[in-house]
């Protein structure tokens, strides 16, 4: 795939993409020529087949589910299914105003009334807020339940939340917009939390505890019962990061391991497409305790049909613009609707048997920092590479390119070393899998014998190894760039 | 759980029964129970999950179907609903690229060599970004416009660490609503600035503005439709109290409006959906963040920024890291991971298809629609501007009744009238905000006017 | 023609007025009339065309959602229409790929170097074809199901030069014209095989063939919806005589009938529709024809083989274009260039996803729904099955009154009902045609029953 | 672009892409065990995902209007407008079934009438049927049309076409196929029609004249009155082929230049998508004595509204199953809603200036056979490169895919050595025009230095130079294949 020039190159003066109607009614507005501009902005003015052309061109250079195995840990890049699509799209739901009048959107309401109920049972709940618009957002908003609700009982010295070692960086930066002081434990020898550790680090100023289960190691943590109890007696309350979900569905509930509030990543166990960064939807679960406190709007039920309420005084207010990333929750609850609690457990267990498949061939090749079994997902480290041949997690992952393979998500958890989180979803059929396995098994060999073919991969992509610190060090974030001199010139070609 | 659900039952799950007798085998398991051995008994679900039972394709398709019966929405109706959402047209290109599913499935680009694609889309968006607002450097998206302006807050506080923002009563209320929680927990002081003709009161921000002041937000054009006037005078007035200025815009009306970096905005935000973006009922969209390059070490959200690689070609990266969760934990500038990418991406695609000249059309063919509505509007008896302040293409009417009564009237002929102002602004009764657009067409501004005339000749 | 019309007209043409300039510099003109000036003056055109005003983007989706609104069909209402084009389920699937552009703004093959993604697919197609009629070959596509058979019969007669074909009169009655259409020139004559029992009568058929026929023709299941007995002995009779046997099939039922290649047929036909193509009113879709390996030369329409490239990579490339008109001219099989790659391509996709199980399913969904609605209509007074013949997913009743009145009635129900069978088989009075498909529900046939009901009751 | 596997190798037992409903009444069909199947048809059993796959990456072996320049002469490559596509698509159109009775198609119908209006303004004739489904099929409809004229009026004798050596070799094979004989006569040295040879070849048995025009030369025929006037003064019938109406719309008309009878390629001129090779549309236009054996069914209009008539006694009769191909009259009819008269003729006039511009550019460094200003497209030579240094048409249109554009037509029309036929259609943009002409020019400047490159390409594709001697000698034309013996092996990679 050559490169592809900016959008701006083919910009010409007087070409346009665009087909409006004409006015019916030419008046000028009134707005004082002072408040107006006094250049119009640089944009590109192109006809439409340069535009279709310079984005076409910029989806063939980008790997994707729909192109190939995209085994990025913690990430559950699962199928994206295509009806799916077409229903997130339909008129009734794509034209629909977030202010309309509630009679005028009943339908929606009722897929969002029924996407909570089935959510409160899939994960062991009593209470749901679609509201989030991201995991991130979601860890958010439970941080501000829980502080809220701790506000509410008058406990103002509940400031504090822990987080293991090893969970995501989300996890404490939404405790810390939540106004919570993070307090991080280590992780123990099994990559568990350490229940020893935990009760040394719990106080009467715990809040929360913020758990991934299974771990972002992809380990379940079997003591999850008495983690709750040691939280619950101190009065804290646990938090369930949903992100990996996917190892569970009609297995076990976080509900039932003593989570207080959960959020949950549509955009992975449920297989909404990612868009490149996004959209997803991040909704939140709670116990009945802390429904008070759920955001606003919220959706009732009675004879009359479904309202929006905003009548909660005790709730931490408002997330979003509008009710949520709808456009997220119904592809969401379309394939709930097909999958059905069969098929949401058979998703789980092939996701799981995928990863343990893959586990097992690879355990010799690679150190496995947590041996066992694993859930959807699992961690190898490169440091024995590393040491033999100086090849790291880094060039193994670019060295995957060369066989066709997105890497995995590398140096995370931060807790191993030369991190490779590698998570083959169930959508990935077994064959997929032992091509996956053939090609890390042949790396790890070249690593061995011919450790440069590795250091110095990828070697068949069109980009090679970017030069980051150049980026950081001269950003230039936009064309024409306030910061370089050459912001005449006009891409490259 | 003794035996596996998979097999044949989804075209979503490849594993056949032979497949999973293999890797059985190479496990050395014979039940699926085994590799679930960790999870305790206790926390086991006994029990299949109560869901509806599953659908097909078809039968999914009907119910849905039957559902969405349901709604009324744009297409079938006429709307006058703006406040940040607007009915626009989006051009069938935009969905056609937007759908190539080389860009809605790959995720985040963490890894530039396979993501060049979505990596030089970014940053293409962050430059028309720039260019719309006036200002240096846009993220790469936020989630919508009410957290947008919610993160700018936060990080004007993390440019100056100053207690208190002022926000002006004209901002749309949800946004005003998202700040608040937003900055609920951390400690900041939410101040109002009232409004005065329906735009900010000047002499109000003046008397409140000070050097606790870590910035002051003005929405343009207000929540009203109202376009704020003196906002250089503003930014004046801020920036000399070291304050920072942040305006909180519709992109659309960039096409025309003076912008943010113009007028002395330090941070510009906003509600991408106009862009391009469905209403879906709210979202996805996206929100943007622009600002000044000597706050970019502040600026929540990923960045893309242009490069070369080790063969010296030019591409594109992932940048300044630093600030995010990923690396900082609790001392990143947000908590931000995923935004919303697939609806900046839109808004790009969108822009390039306009261009300068299709934004000004559209300002013009939408400002034109309101003018003619107004003007007939308000000839109707007892129906006034409620503002005096110049307006674009969205505007306040003061009625002679409740609009509630108005608007379900309006609805039995296929009609979703303006939005009810009293709610969220007790002060002003029977105010009615009406939103044109470029799809507005003189036909149904006309339906609209005979309605409201028969509406208020059988009032009491 | 004095000047450009050329420039920023249309997003659809990139001229600006600089690039104008530079070409006409460049070519050392000063107006378009010069070069056209080869353009004789008395057959010029000295105004502008008289067509309607142009229309934006905006203006035509209103204008056409509003003829649309004219339009009755199925998803606003039940159709029990058949007659080889049927009411199926397409999995969005295929709409998805068929709407990736790399396929559908290609054309022909010619350049197998940029074309491995066409060419391959057309090799899968010829290979799944292949399968379901369980002949050796098939081509790349015909128009539709009527052409393909028009080919087929012209294509017997360039076999074996001989004059006479014989069609079944329970073959499609416009198929039946088209192949009149076809042949009318080049001398063949068209006879016309009497029924029995809504089947090809094979006495009379047993009579008409002779060492004169050059083909026969059999529809399966048949225009009535019923399933030809006695194929092989038919094969038999036809090759005994030395001409050859076509079959124009449904290819929905080959999933799970007997295949034309498994009975004896030496050429099958078809519409292609119901293999993952739209209704759209009658096209575009696609027609198919396969036939032994021994008739290759003969067969018109592209084909596809497998070969190696210089490096010795397997490839795909045109091949055997020495049947077609670009090499052969008047000499060619047939006339055909342009095909309808894409409606066979969207039924490789198709077929891909339902696999021989999924066709089956298919089948039988069809064929149960069909199997209840006729148990319940024939419990109706006066309602009878027009034929005894077994049937697949389609059938005849015999009606006491005319089925006119009676569609006209459902029509006000949302129901676009049967094909009345007069028009086209004055023998059969008040009969009507019905079809079901997997996306036919019961609550529909059950409202269906009902309202039929209803009219009888209500009849004379 | 790797390659990619047959669909078989993703095919597994028991593995389904498909979702349909339960039945709701499981009756055994009647149909008697000898009419059915014995074994299964041998059709991939694959998960959604993996034909998802399948599919994307063959696309991705694709060049297409959508990703590059394809001036692929005589074929008239426009831009494909984006909103065609979604109105063809549109419900109201993708799902009405042929069979429904008038009453419920009133919307098509209005639009099929509009459609045959507007073609008629544009090419100055009385009537047009939107029957024929490809220009093919336009052409043998025509000429039915002219013997069925002939029939009528007892003049048995009419039975030869004369067709000039440039035409496209679906004229005589359609002339053909109507029953026709084909006489063939040379251009003259302008590459036009020479009046002299013409007029000689006509005779009482003449039936028609078939003609391009601009011809294929890409050269308007001047003398075309003085032709009309050869052929009617015998009684015979102008055709005209309608592939080339891309240089003349709103210029020039057929019906004003004396033809009787024409065709017009939908999917060319009128930008409809072809399709990797289809669908198209070739509707027929006819002058007034032609009307009464047009095609049935009609499109008729009254007070009661729109009507198919099938009540023509002198009609050839039934071209296809049904009226047409909707789904791209409609393109077709909302392209000229969007353009308009003055959009059409601009369409024109950008395609001619294109083409000069670009032959302008050539002229130099390849043979022009026939000098002068071209109208949309031009017929270069390679018989200098052939004889200096043995680069061939063929070598030369390989070796542009190394430069990134779809090679021209290549030894069409046939009485050009060498022939390459380019047209650069008005959507493309003076940089692109200009970007192929320096990729010419270098190849003509590698011709000469550096020839073996030339030969030796494309160097860039995945596939390069296919053996075709081979796949006619060997057919293996479906997997598994009857020809082979390795029908039990699946795909490669
Ligand atoms: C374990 C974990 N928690 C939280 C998140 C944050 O979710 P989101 O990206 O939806 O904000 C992620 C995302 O990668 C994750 O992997
Ligand atoms: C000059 C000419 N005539 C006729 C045709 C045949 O048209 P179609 O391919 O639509 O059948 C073509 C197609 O390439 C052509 O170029």
């Amino acid at each position: 795939m050559p490169l592809e020039p900016l959008i701006f190159s083919y910009s010409r003066k007087g070409r346009k993409g665009y087909s409006l109607p004409r006015p019916f009614h030419p008046a000028p507005h009134s707005i004082p020529s002072e408040s107006l501009r006094t250049t119009p902005p640089f944009l590109p003015e192109v006809n439409e087949q340069d535009v279709i052309r310079h984005f076409v061109h910029l989806s063939q250079m980008n790997f994707a589910v729909d192109t190939g195995f995209y085994p990025l840990g913690s990430c559950t890049m699962k199928y994206n299914p295509k009806l799916n699509e077409i229903i997130a799209n339909l008129p009734g739901i794509r034209n629909l105003h977030p202010l309309q009048p509630v009679e005028t959107v009943q339908g929606i309401l009722q897929i969002y009334s029924e996407l909570e109920k089935m959510l409160c049972e899939i994960f062991g709940m009593d209470a749901f807020t679609l509201q989030p618009a991201a995991g991130a957002q979601g860890e958010f908003t439970a941080m501000l339940l829980i502080r809220a609700y701790f506000q509410k009982k008058g406990m103002k010295q509940k400031n504090q939340v822990i987080i293991p070692d090893s969970a995501h960086g989300t996890n404490p930066a939404s405790a810390r917009m939540a106004g919570f002081e993070v307090h991080q434990i280590p992780s123990d020898a099994r990559g568990l939390v350490s229940l020893h550790t935990l009760q040394k680090a719990v106080t009467e100023r715990t809040a929360a505890f913020m758990l991934t289960n299974p771990n972002t190691l992809g380990l379940f943590e079997q003591d999850i019962l008495k983690i709750a109890e040691i939280l619950h007696n101190v009065g804290a309350q646990l938090f369930y990061d949903g992100a990996n979900a996917n190892a569970i569905l009609g297995i076990s509930r976080p509900g039932d391991m003593g989570f207080d509030v959960i959020h949950t990543n549509l955009h992975k166990t449920f297989s909404t497409p990612h868009g490149g960064g996004g959209p997803g939807a991040g909704p939140v679960g709670v116990k009945s305790h802390l429904i008070p406190f759920l955001p606003v709007p919220r959706i009732l039920h009675d004879d009359n049909g479904y309202h929006l309420s905003e009548d909660f005084p005790d709730s931490i207010g408002r997330m979003k613009s509008f009710f949520g990333n709808t456009g997220v929750l119904v592809r969401a609850y379309v394939y709930i609707r097909e999958l059905g609690a069969e098929g949401l457990k058979a998703a789980s267990q092939a996701a799981v048997l995928n990863a343990n498949y893959l586990l097992h061939r690879l355990k010799e090749a690679y150190q496995v920092p947590y041996p066992g079994f694993c859930k959807h997902e699992f961690v190898l480290s490169a440091e024995k590479q590393k040491r033999e041949s100086g090849v790291r997690g880094l060039d193994i992952a670019k060295r995957l390119m060369d066989f066709g393979f997105h890497p995995p998500t590398v140096y995370f958890p931060l807790i191993v070393k030369e991190a490779l989180m590698i998570e083959p979803p169930e959508t990935e059929s077994l064959e997929q899998v032992k091509k996956f396995a053939d090609a890390l098994l042949q790396i790890a060999v070249e690593a061995k014998e011919t450790p440069d073919v590795v250091k110095n991969a990828p070697h068949t992509t069109e980009i090679q190894r970017p030069d980051e610190a150049l980026a950081a060090r001269k950003p230039d974030l936009a064309f024409p760039s306030p910061y370089s001199q050459k912001s005449g010139e006009i891409g490259w070609n | 759980m003794k035996n596996w659900s998979v097999g044949s039952i989804s075209r979503y799950l490849p594993h056949t029964a032979e497949d999973i007798e293999e890797m059985q085998k190479e496990l050395g398991i014979s039940s699926p129970e085994e590799l679930f051995q960790d999870i305790p008994g206790e926390v086991r679900l006994h029990r299949p999950l109560s869901l509806p039972p599953p659908l097909s394709e078809p039968e999914i398709l009907q119910d849905v179907g039957n559902l969405l019966e349901r709604n009324v929405f744009w297409q079938k109706a006429s709307v006058f609903l703006g406040g940040g959402h607007y009915v626009r047209h989006i051009p069938h290109a935009v969905d056609f690229l937007a759908s190539r599913s080389e860009f809605y499935t790959a995720y985040t680009p963490y890894q530039p060599e396979v993501s060049q694609g979505t990596l030089q889309a970014i940053y293409e968006y962050q430059s028309v970004m720039a260019q719309l607002t006036g200002l240096d450097v846009s993220n790469a998206s936020s989630y919508d416009g009410a957290t947008a302006l919610a993160d700018a807050v936060r990080m004007a506080h993390q440019v100056n660490s100053r207690p208190k923002a002022l926000l002006s009563r004209a901002i749309h209320p949800h946004y005003r609503q998202v700040v608040r929680t937003y900055t609920s927990a951390e400690g900041q002081e939410i101040q109002e600035i009232p409004l005065q003709d329906g735009l900010t009161s000047l002499s109000a921000l003046q008397a409140m503005l000070d050097s606790q002041t870590s910035c002051v937000v003005i929405q343009n054009p207000n929540f009203f439709g109202c376009v704020e006037a003196n906002l250089k005078q503003v930014a004046e007035m801020v920036h000399r109290q070291g304050a920072l200025f942040i305006l909180s815009v519709d992109p659309i009306s960039l096409g025309i409006l003076a912008p943010p970096g113009e007028v002395g905005a330090d941070i510009a935000t906003g509600e991408g959906q106009p862009l391009g973006n469905p209403l879906s009922f709210g979202g996805p969209s996206f929100g943007f963040l622009a600002t000044r390059k000597e706050y970019i070490w502040k600026l929540p959200g990923r960045l893309v920024g242009r490069t070369v690689d080790r063969n010296g070609k030019p591409c594109y990266v992932l940048t300044l890291q630093a600030r995010e969760q990923h690396i900082k934990r609790e001392k990143a500038t947000s908590n931000i991971c995923t935004n919303n990418a697939l609806g900046a991406l839109r808004s790009l695609i969108y822009l390039s298809l306009m261009g300068a000249e299709g934004l000004k059309e559209v300002n013009l063919l939408s400002s034109s629609a309101a003018r003619y509505a107004c003007d007939n509007l308000t000839q109707l008896p007892g129906v006034h501007l409620l503002f005096p302040s110049p307006f674009l293409f969205e505007f306040a009417l003061q009625l002679p009744l409740p609009p509630e009564g108005l608007n379900s009237e309006l609805l039995n002929h296929r009609i979703i009238g303006g939005y009810p102002l009293q709610k969220d602004y007790p002060e002003f009764k029977n105010a009615w905000l009406l939103a044109f657009t470029e799809l507005t067409t003189k036909e149904q501004i006309d339906t609209l006017c005979q309605r409201v005339k028969e509406w208020l000749s059988r009032a009491p």
